[in-house]
């Protein structure tokens, strides 16, 4: 008998619940996902993603499109696009999970006209997500830009399922505008992210222009606040999501106090699922002949091992 | 009515269906079968194969185009060895007729993986990519010039053994039926049409092209009437004389679309690009030639293929 | 800063701006008069005019497409002698620099047409075109052959007076660069690049093409990656070194478009298709070219032409 | 001074105000025009027609989309569509338009979207509509499937400027399922077409089928009614909007019994406003050396003198 492989559960609708204006640029969207995604996603782990068709959706009026975007943005789409998430809920027997997204072009023009009761075709879970370190269990959540979102719901995940570890969270962002969460307050006047406090994660902010936080990028925050520290590096392991750029630094930083790194990486992707090797990512490869391999940020990735990954 | 008959004689072999992946699209066959059922399709065809792995061009190798993308992956491929060694047994467990889309730089490359992979049960044949617009050697160089298209169909035709040979024919040339009849001419089993247009887009911030390869090669719905007319007019002018079977892709996404491929000529389709957006595509596609062949009465498939009215 | 300057050197021509209309797409100048201010634009194609009126081909003559539409017009148009009378008159109230774009059956039809026009004062130059794949003589068939290309050039640069002449190449050609060579041999002051590639679309319902004249020409966004590409090569390869200007198109459909062909090599760009759209769309174009340079601190939108990087 | 040609007001923007089914696959789009599209309609004629650009608009879900439709109608849309106008009002200083149409392909399927609120960019009125002449004061209208829109529009306009006139409406369709109107009741129980009893045009219908009204096509009725009756051809005139079979059939009786007629064509348009030349209509012409020559469907016609279109 030859083999015949099973319809995959992991194409499935979702319903959009919740649709929120964070910041004029950056969006909060809230999916319930049918039974068939609910089942897929009963193992999910932070990092993991999924990817969003946005094909079929409306355009905004012009005045609803930012200017610098108009003619890029009605460009016709036809690839998904991928999205992790920032919290994933149960909710009865389905899943609900939430979706930062900024604003950027065709598609995440298209999605800010999604309203409660919309529907959208979601490919997922796929990816490989953080893999959590039981035994480093001082976690240091790096979060860049739109790379806040998966380290969010890390936070989350790790408060819930890993409440000995000691997990802190660093969040930068190029300046208040462009800062993905709400802004809350603690009793004391204090400025915290709700998104992190309400998990029980302390967390500092850094602007690359000092609107907002210690200005600075995040990573020379993260060194100034560890390196000196009392701080027992073979405990330690750094979790990073964001633009090449920091993930770069945050690789430099490990390498040089010594500890360990995830890194959650972004590349152009055609399909998600491993099909184009449009997503290649340069690694170490003691087996390659000149020492380096691609791997795939959509099935190998997007979470990779820090020391593997090559930075040119 | 009964139920229409979708099997096919494709290049010397009896398949279930003419629904086939284009290669570079759905892997080596597992990657896709994570998705649909693989053994549904009448045929499939892997990612280009060269005698030596090849990493590929440096990122991005995609962008998104209007109805189309440039993909510029540089024939990325596990190389020969690792292909024996690790796909073919698992291409063994599905029932479909699988296709090796061989490429490579000089002629001696092409021979070397025909010539080892011809002995494989598990391979039903081969598609010569002659047409591969995104590497410096080899590749759309040997697909634009009638007589080498001859000669290296030729050569890689007497090591492919009993196995048909497929030879994929590139649309950026003056006259397709010239190439088309050079490849006939060298001994092709069939013809698969059309591959990609070579393309480019500029990122008009930074004043350089997105693609690190500068170029790309277009695909998907974009290119769907250039690519129907092509096959039309290969079939009319060529192929059907010749008695020779064409494999049609180019920006084939639903039943709709294949089935102009079928009536312009083409015996089979492929489903390239569509499989991203949707990595069921083909059963879609497979279901909806069932329905048209029923509304439309057709009792056997292939009776469809070149009924396009004057 | 200073406002930018868009005006531009056009084959011995200084133009307000790089902004065109395409031929075929714009009618003779009043039909587009009525939904903008043609006189901000640099330059207008006319439709093709021929030594005697041509009704055109039967309808369909058009059918819409992924990001695209195919046309087989036929080139339809009233001829030389009413062109005179009714259109020239016409162009003659409007401020921009008007190409009155030539086709013909045969050589001596092309020569016709110009030498008439090359006497009058409302007309800026010609447009050369050897690369309409909609009608069965003329047309494309010179505009594939490098050898026709030059003669026919030769042969109408003669009678084009003291008025350049534009040829317009078709994409449909293995290699571009020996057409471009070609024309410029034969003493072409600019090229026009892209026209149109051959295409159909099928109703598989009735199995037949959906177009009277069965193919017809594909244009809109769906071409531009491709067209893009094409111009991006001419330049770095012939017109740079030539000190030939090309005027861009294919897909335009607003500023960000167009800045990809100036970028790429083109001195100028041509809006076809997507005036069907915005009837207004070359005033957006120019819009958005004029803050793309304040954006970018360009003073002289000529500096931008092939500043492409490697 | 050279001439500088003035910026069109007709290109401008409509919001959606009622959307109702009508049949499956008919709808009845109600827009409210804005200032300066309310100022281009001051004068619309009958068989005037607007282009549409759907291409913003959103794809309905699969299950939304009518079965046969669903490969064709995903295709992305480029061009507008033209569409008439099934009657037009005052709503303060604004023109409000209702635009009947049929779900047929990508444009027609993304128009079953649009909700109250949403916004639509017009071009028009374009083409030149119905010529009303007066000295033929017997008016008989004549609409066949989706050509009813302008001919209802005409028998409301005929009612209001020429109150003297003898109007007259035939209505065909294939079937029932195909009638794009209203159906009512007199109050005699009557089955009759509000959109023509409420302007006081009496009205007959035929099916092909027979589902509803006479069996037969519409020109048959048109002939049996007419042609025996008491009938001052010299006073009567035909105006005519329908599939092109029947035009032709109504061009025939119009020859046959003596009477002028005007119908109202239809092209596949790229532009609609006399740019691409894709709209020819093979017309008599005396000028021209073999008889005949093309007129554009959206800038001489719609709506053409019967005597002048040549039917193969
Ligand atoms: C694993 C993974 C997870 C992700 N998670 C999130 C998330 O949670 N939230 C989120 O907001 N984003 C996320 N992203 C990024 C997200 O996928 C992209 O922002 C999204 O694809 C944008 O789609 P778009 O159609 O709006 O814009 P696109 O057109 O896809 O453009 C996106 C960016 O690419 C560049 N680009 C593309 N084409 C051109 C061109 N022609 N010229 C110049 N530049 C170009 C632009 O700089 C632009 O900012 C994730 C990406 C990955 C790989
Ligand atoms: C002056 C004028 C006035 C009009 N007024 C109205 C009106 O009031 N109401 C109304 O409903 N319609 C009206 N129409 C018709 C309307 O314009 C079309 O129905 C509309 O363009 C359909 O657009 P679409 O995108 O939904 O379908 P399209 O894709 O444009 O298809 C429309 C029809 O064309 C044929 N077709 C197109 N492409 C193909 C293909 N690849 N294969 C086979 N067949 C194909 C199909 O038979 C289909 O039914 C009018 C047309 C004109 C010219
Ligand atoms: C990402 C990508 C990779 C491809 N790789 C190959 C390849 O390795 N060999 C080959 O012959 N064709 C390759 N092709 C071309 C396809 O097989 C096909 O000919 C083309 O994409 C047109 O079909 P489509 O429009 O359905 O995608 C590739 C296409 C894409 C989009
Ligand atoms: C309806 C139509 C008619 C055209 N007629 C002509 C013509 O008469 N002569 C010509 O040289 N090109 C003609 N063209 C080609 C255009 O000038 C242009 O080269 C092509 O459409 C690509 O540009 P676009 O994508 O912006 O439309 C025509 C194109 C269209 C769509
Ligand atoms: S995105 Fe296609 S292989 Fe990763
Ligand atoms: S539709 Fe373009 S000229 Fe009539």
């Amino acid at each position: 008998m030859k083999h015949r492989s099973a319809q995959s559960s992991r194409i499935f609708t979702a319903v959009v619940r919740q649709h929120r204006i964070i910041r004029p640029r950056y969006r909060l969207l809230t999916l319930e996902l049918d039974a068939k995604g609910s089942a897929a996603f009963a193992s999910v782990m932070p990092g993991q993603f999924v990817e969003i068709d946005a094909g079929p959706l409306s355009l905004p009026q012009d005045k609803d499109i930012p200017a610098e975007l108009l003619d890029s943005a009605k460009r016709n789409i036809m690839l998904r696009r991928p999205f992790s998430f920032s919290a994933i809920r149960h909710k009865g027997n389905k899943f609900e999970i939430d979706i930062s997204y900024h604003v950027v072009g065709p598609s995440t023009v298209r999605l800010t006209t999604l309203v409660p009761g919309d529907s959208l075709n979601l490919i997922g879970p796929l990816g490989n997500g953080f893999r959590i370190d039981q035994s480093r269990p001082i976690a240091v959540l790096i979060a860049g830009g739109m790379g806040a979102p998966p380290i969010q719901h890390l936070a989350a995940h790790l408060k819930s399922h890993h409440p000995d570890m000691r997990v802190t969270a660093f969040i930068g962002a190029r300046s208040l505008d462009e800062i993905p969460f709400d802004i809350g307050t603690d009793p004391d006047g204090g400025i915290i992210f709700p998104a992190f406090s309400s998990v029980g994660v302390p967390h500092a902010m850094t602007t690359d222009d000092g609107s907002f936080g210690v200005k600075g990028f995040v990573t020379q925050l993260v060194e100034k606040l560890l390196v000196p520290g009392p701080f027992q590096t073979d405990k330690a392991i750094l979790y990073a999501c964001g633009p090449e750029p920091m993930l770069t630094a945050v690789s430099r930083l490990a390498a040089k106090i010594g500890v360990h790194c995830q890194l959650s990486m972004e590349r152009m992707m055609a399909c998600g699922i491993g099909l184009c090797q449009s997503c290649a990512i340069k690694t170490r490869d003691p087996q390659a002949e000149d020492g380096w391999s691609y791997r795939l940020c959509c099935k190998d990735g997007p979470v990779l091992d820090g020391k593997d990954v090559i930075f040119d | 009515m009964t139920e229409p008959n979708l099997s096919i004689e494709f290049a010397g072999l009896t398949l279930k269906n003419p629904v086939f992946t284009a290669s570079g699209t759905c892997g080596y066959i597992d990657e896709l079968a994570a998705f649909m059922d693989v053994s549904a399709l009448g045929g499939f065809t892997t990612k280009s194969i060269t005698l030596y792995p090849r990493k590929g061009n440096f990122t991005p190798r995609i962008v998104e185009t209007d109805a189309g993308m440039l993909n510029a992956i540089g024939l990325a491929n596990i190389g020969l060895d690792r292909f024996l060694r690790e796909k073919v047994p698992l291409i063994a467990q599905y029932d479909t007729a699988v296709f090796v889309n061989v490429a490579g730089r000089t002629i001696d490359e092409y021979v070397a993986v025909t010539e080892r992979l011809s002995q494989e049960k598990a391979i039903a044949g081969f598609e010569l990519n002659i047409s591969c617009p995104n590497v410096k050697k080899g590749g759309i160089t040997f697909g634009t010039d009638p007589q080498q298209v001859e000669t290296i169909t030729q050569t890689v035709k007497k090591v492919a053994g009993a196995k048909p040979l497929m030879v994929k024919l590139t649309p950026t040339v003056t006259d397709i039926t010239v190439t088309a009849r050079a490849a006939i001419a060298g001994g092709a089993d069939a013809l698969s049409m059309v591959n990609t247009f070579t393309a480019m887009v500029i990122d008009i911030e930074a004043r350089r092209p997105i693609l690190a390869n500068r170029t790309g090669g277009l695909s998907g719905p974009a290119i769907k009437p250039i690519a129907v007319y092509l096959v039309q007019r290969v079939y009319r002018e060529v192929a059907k004389l010749a008695g020779i079977p064409i494999l049609g892709m180019g920006g084939i996404r639903n039943a709709s679309d294949a089935a102009e491929f079928l009536i312009a000529g083409a015996t089979a389709v492929a489903v390239g690009t569509a499989s991203f957006i949707r990595p069921d595509c083909c059963q879609s596609v497979l279901d909806g030639l069932h329905d048209y062949c029923r509304r439309h009465k057709i009792a056997n498939i292939r009776d469809l293929t070149g009924t396009l009215q004057d």
